[in-house]
């Protein structure tokens, strides 16, 4: 099984979630993130002087799923996710070993 | 003068103190009582929670409990030295420089005393929540670095050396009441006083990590406007409330009070537009609140117009000096009170002078007055109260760093003073 | 008609123009003013920060400030604008459709100068306040995607075309006020200018995404309660200042509003329940919404039982309104300011002519009227002032179109505005 | 008995009902009409957004909105019950025990009603508010657990079975009143009854999950202290109302409310801080609101230097009062209903009957009273008062399990009562 | 070394966190976030209408173990956050490759 | 590729982001977690009482970087954040498949 970290700009996050569903993907685990790269954070204003924020909101997307569906999801969400803009954000892919679901107890992929 | 300033008020007050004018004080109008107990609320509500808001929304948020709890205590501790002295201080019969103890715990008075058409305690507790904002204000010099216990100390002491005196001068029949001077409610005693410290103390401290270019942003503007328009309705009775009377004057204290906060929000909106392409809104109700405190001395003596002008004058004076404070002189008086609160006191302090005259629409300057004449009392107002508060704050951080301490330790900075001075978290979400 | 009715205040107005009746206008009332003094920092309570509140917490976290900003702005600007020449235009002397531009910058007033038995610059604030919410409600139409600067120009040219006239129709000695229209304290001239001005802004400007049915939840719904409470708090000086004396008619406004938005409060709570199985915090602050919006044209006239029924109508109409413009219509008016406002504001408005009948505890139609008459005169007001309203509005849409432009950007609305019109965020937590 | 005393009220409201007095029906006084009015906008601003935000800000992020929607609902539900006859119940002619329902929606009154100096309709809504602000006292007691279904039912039942009686009692001629009790704005009508229920529907339903050791901090000490300052200012106009004239004694009662509070604060703060190190936000404000409580029975008897004393002893007795119930006694009030507000009001309510002699500053006792005898009334009223409540609050809940049942699912706790109840969620950040 | 990540119900946290300690675990990292998945969200109302809300509030609780406490944990765990309904939530199972305690400077197993 | 993951204690982020910056490490995502481990929790006051709070508030840092980086980074991360006190955090490191860069598809070291 394959984990697929997302960074994408916290906007996507619908686009993506309704382009894995339309592909299968029926689980996903979203966390609120602050991003630093080359989208080099934005300006706040603040009593007559603007100040540089460096961290810029991101979402992170967690998915796990079954290594022959890895293509798929990650054209999935490149695809949607991208807007060909600075700091559309990343994808990274990881190995897991085991799964498990804790209602029923299943193991590996039959968890997911 | 007009029946708004404060001169007719003290005749009141003196009267009660034995001097003539006995008739003024058995005359207490219920109107004017219901619109000064409403006042005093408006008053109380700038502080709790309105203040405790502004200034909360400005720091981080490990650090938000903090400030609120200066404010809350503050407030508490204001009021129990008022009744114990610092009122009898102010407004008692005293010398030029400050008033006896004869009222000491409201010594020789009950329900039935009165000062002018209110009674007495109903002055005296719309007097009260004055004195306790001032040191509240101050509160925005040394938020997320300073001991807790320092700041109590630092507070009560103040409110007794440096607010009781002023007041004195200015209200209670001190030298500069007899000199016929303009500050109509609190631009030398309350804004100038607590600026002017502020910026002393802040200097003492030491700035916050990351000054100036390296802060990180408001937590909550949105409290921050939650606190601002409470000042701003609070304002109604600071300003209005002090003509002590239900009638015109009254009105058009709270009307050029208004119409002063519009105008600056509105040019601090303008100039941040014009600079950064978006105007913000803390920008914006800083604006305000600068025009507010820029009418404060001005309210009772000048009319609409001049109420605009006031507006302007201060959104723009004091939109530069938070640059020149933070930026030139580099001092982290971390929430502008000096800028804010303090330049836009003094600016309408002397301002008055010149739209107090009737060829502005204002109140003029009594039988044998004149602008030239006025201007320099306000200038000798000014300075003196401004060097009065210099002294005291300097030798109130001496003994404190004698004593308490001025600072909290780095670790407890780094870890945020809600949980290490306080206990407690802001959000727990 | 009741002493509480516009008419005469008109009177007292007129007088001040030179028209008979001359004695009303140095009567100023001591206790009058002291209530109404106060009446005008509740109505600006309302806005600031009341409707800041109640509108932010329902937007998403990206667009929080950007609402409580344009709230502030509009107060600001709309305050400014009043002086200029919008009270004039409203209460100044005229024709029937229009008043004259002779108080504007309050020309030829002092201190002294009087309404009715209050002191003209408490008269002048206490109508400012309303000058300052009713544009400011229109902001719920267009949350999260209208430019700042759009904004701007359309509140400031909506308050001179639209409100200024309407108001002087009503209030100001305009036709309506010739023809006996019944309206306390704006149900036509607060909300149904300001709810059908919303609704046909709203349909210009184009739906938010993911209208109607993808809609996230509002981001804080405790702060939409805390807003509400304010509003409501507010409401007492709304209506009960409105009838501009301390004495039972003030009591009996402050009364009926009440009681009309506590069964509004529970109508709506107990629909939800029938419907959803759960009743919403969110909805029951709308219900009382409604309800005070309902009661307010009425609440000069109507009794207690009249303030229920009025509060169980507003709240049932309002209810279905909310569906009926989002989802049968379709239009995106986002906080539902035509629904729950305009709707109750014209509800009220022709309910009262009914419910002032003394049958109903009411006060009655004076000599000369009947309640087939009133009737009448409430249609004609009603169809009047939506027809204006929505007249100049398409108008103004026009010229924006072809000036600032309405919507932001789509990157713009994808960030949120606080940080793309404002450089702000809500919340660093 | 001093003019402030609630005897001298009641004699108005009796010749309203046909007995003696007769002139004073029609004496009303535009400038306590015009404070009262502004009261009356305090004490509700007290419940809404006060008490909400208050109580809200103690309890968990899932649980937020489910006890603003208890105040909310709680305040509409009580309005309307008021009108419908618990108005009547309390203060219209009756018997020794309770009133009758002669005046049930107002019957036989209009605007030119009076009752002493005030229009009947204002002092309707001035102790309309009181009859709002007590049973939501009551959620302090049960939040993050009881159905909301049970919630209403209890409060309805409650306000006509217990507040309204209890009321008649002391304020509407009951038989307390006839006894000369003290209690100048509710010490037992509100606070002593309020606790007492809390308490015993506390023990009831039960504890939270994880009371008492292993509760979660509260989740917004900020809101706590946002709410307190609107409880604080609120309370100007519950004491300094009740009053009922804008004089002296309105301005004695609010001078000792807030020095009471002052100190209150102080003492909780610097108990804390001997004991842990450091003084909390939450235990200041704690420490304000025990104040308050406190004082509001004896605040129309004391001085200034009574209310000190009284702020003083409330705090400390407060102080421990919630470690006993918690720790002690092991019941779950959780928000101290009990311990703050019923053992402050019940301490305020005995030490009056000391502090209210002339030797402390006090008002005295009248011709024929005398502090032993004066102690006497204050026991006997106390002990009725909490045994009426607790046999009353007992009925309810055996009533409550018998029908709608008390607790939630543990389910609906685990989830939330904000999703489950009210399908909400507080934040979405 | 094992990262074990158990996405759960909120309320299902301070019993997990009790069992772990149970069986020797004392070190771990808690993170709000938003799940996806069968449990198909809730409904939240809003004037009038209802509204589908998709995600729900869970809790990702990331553990970093020696090889041979997996199987312990992950019945600590799955005994303790089953509820046996839908969206009792996942377990997923990865290598990690190397640890460090930023205090002492100690690596590998020693740094947990 | 290497994927590190520090927990550290919130005020060193602005400092271990410089540093990194420093050695030329130009993108990292943040999260904000509660940390449990020996270092015990803090003491919260409430109304009379002490309340023990058992997760303290940490900063996880995510950073996925080429091999040849992994030591610079770890020495850069554990040299700042270290202040010798419990709780300064852990590092964890484990292995990355791929990597996927939104904007540009690119993939691989070439994408981070
Ligand atoms: N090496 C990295 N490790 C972890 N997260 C990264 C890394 N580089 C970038 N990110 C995440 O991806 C986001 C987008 O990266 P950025 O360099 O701004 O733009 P782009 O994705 O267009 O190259 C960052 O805000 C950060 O959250
Ligand atoms: N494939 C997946 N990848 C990552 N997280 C998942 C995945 N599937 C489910 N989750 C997480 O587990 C939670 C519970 O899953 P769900 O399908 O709702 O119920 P159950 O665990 O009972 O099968 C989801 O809310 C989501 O946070
Ligand atoms: N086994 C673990 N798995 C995941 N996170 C851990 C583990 N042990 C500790 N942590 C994280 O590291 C933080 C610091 O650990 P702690 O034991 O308190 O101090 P130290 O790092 O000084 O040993 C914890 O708050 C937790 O977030």
């Amino acid at each position: 099984m394959k984990l697929v970290t997302a960074i994408i700009k916290p906007f996507a996050l619908d686009n993506v979630r309704t382009a894995l569903g339309a592909i299968g993907v029926e689980g996903m685990t979203v966390t609120e993130v602050k991003g630093y790269g080359r989208q080099k954070g934005h300006t706040e204003i603040y009593r007559g002087a603007e100040y540089r924020v460096a961290f810029m909101p991101k979402v992170r997307i967690d998915i796990v799923i079954d290594d022959e569906r890895l293509e798929p999801v990650l054209a999935a969400i490149a695809d949607t996710a991208n807007s060909g803009t600075i700091g559309d954000g990343k994808i990274f892919v990881s190995d897991v070993r085991d799964a498990l679901r804790i209602r029923t107890g299943e193991r590996g992929p039959a968890a997911i | 003068m007009s029946k708004f300033s404060r001169p007719i008020l003290a005749s009141g007050l003196l009267s009660a103190s034995g001097l003539p004018a006995a008739a003024a004080t058995s005359a207490v109008v219920p109107a004017d009582t219901a619109w000064v107990l409403t006042a005093t609320a408006l008053v109380l509500l700038m502080t709790m929670p309105g203040l405790a808001l502004f200034y909360a929304g400005l720091v981080r948020s490990k650090n938000v409990l903090s400030v609120m709890m200066q404010c809350v205590a503050i407030a508490c501790l204001a009021s129990v030295l008022w009744l114990a002295g610092a009122y009898s201080l102010s407004f008692a019969e005293g010398n030029a420089f400050v008033g006896g103890l004869g009222k000491a715990f409201l010594a020789g008075t009950d329900k039935t005393s009165a000062v002018g058409t209110l009674p007495e305690n109903v002055f005296f507790m719309f007097q009260m929540t004055f004195a306790i904002i001032t040191p509240a204000l101050i509160v925005g010099a040394f938020p997320e670095r300073m001991k807790f216990g320092a700041v109590l100390l630092f507070s009560a002491l103040w409110l007794v050396l440096v607010y009781a005196p002023v007041t004195h001068w200015v209200w209670g029949g001190g030298w500069l009441m007899v000199r016929g001077i303009m500050d109509s409610a609190g631009g030398l005693v309350v804004h100038a006083t607590a600026g002017t410290s502020a910026l002393l103390l802040a200097k003492a401290l030491g700035p916050r990590d990351g000054f100036p270019r390296e802060l990180r942003p408001p937590h909550s503007p949105g409290m921050t406007m939650t606190g601002a328009g409470m000042l701003w309705v609070g304002w109604y009775g600071f300003n209005g409330g002090s003509a002590l009377t239900a009638d015109g004057a009254a009105g058009s204290a709270l009307m050029v009070t208004h119409l002063s906060a519009s105008a600056a929000g509105l040019v601090w909106m303008a100039i941040e537009w014009m600079r950064f392409g978006r105007p913000s809104l803390i920008g914006t109700v800083t604006g305000v609140v600068a025009g507010l405190a820029t009418v404060t001395p001005a309210s009772g003596f000048v009319g609409p117009v001049g109420g605009l002008i006031l507006g302007v004058c201060g959104s723009v004076v004091c939109f530069f000096a938070v640059d020149v404070v933070k930026h030139r002189l580099r001092i982290d008086d971390s929430l502008d009170v000096f800028a804010v609160h303090g330049v836009g006191g003094i600016l309408g302090t002397l301002i008055v002078a010149v739209l107090a005259s009737p060829v502005f629409g204002g109140a003029g300057y009594g039988a044998e007055g004149s602008m030239g004449a006025q201007i320099v009392t306000q200038v000798v107002g000014t300075a003196a109260t401004i060097a009065w508060s210099a002294v005291v704050t300097l030798g109130l951080v001496a003994l404190l760093r004698a004593t308490t301490g001025l600072r909290a330790s780095p670790e407890e900075i780094d870890e945020g003073l809600d949980l290490t001075q306080h206990g407690e978290r802001a959000y727990t979400l």
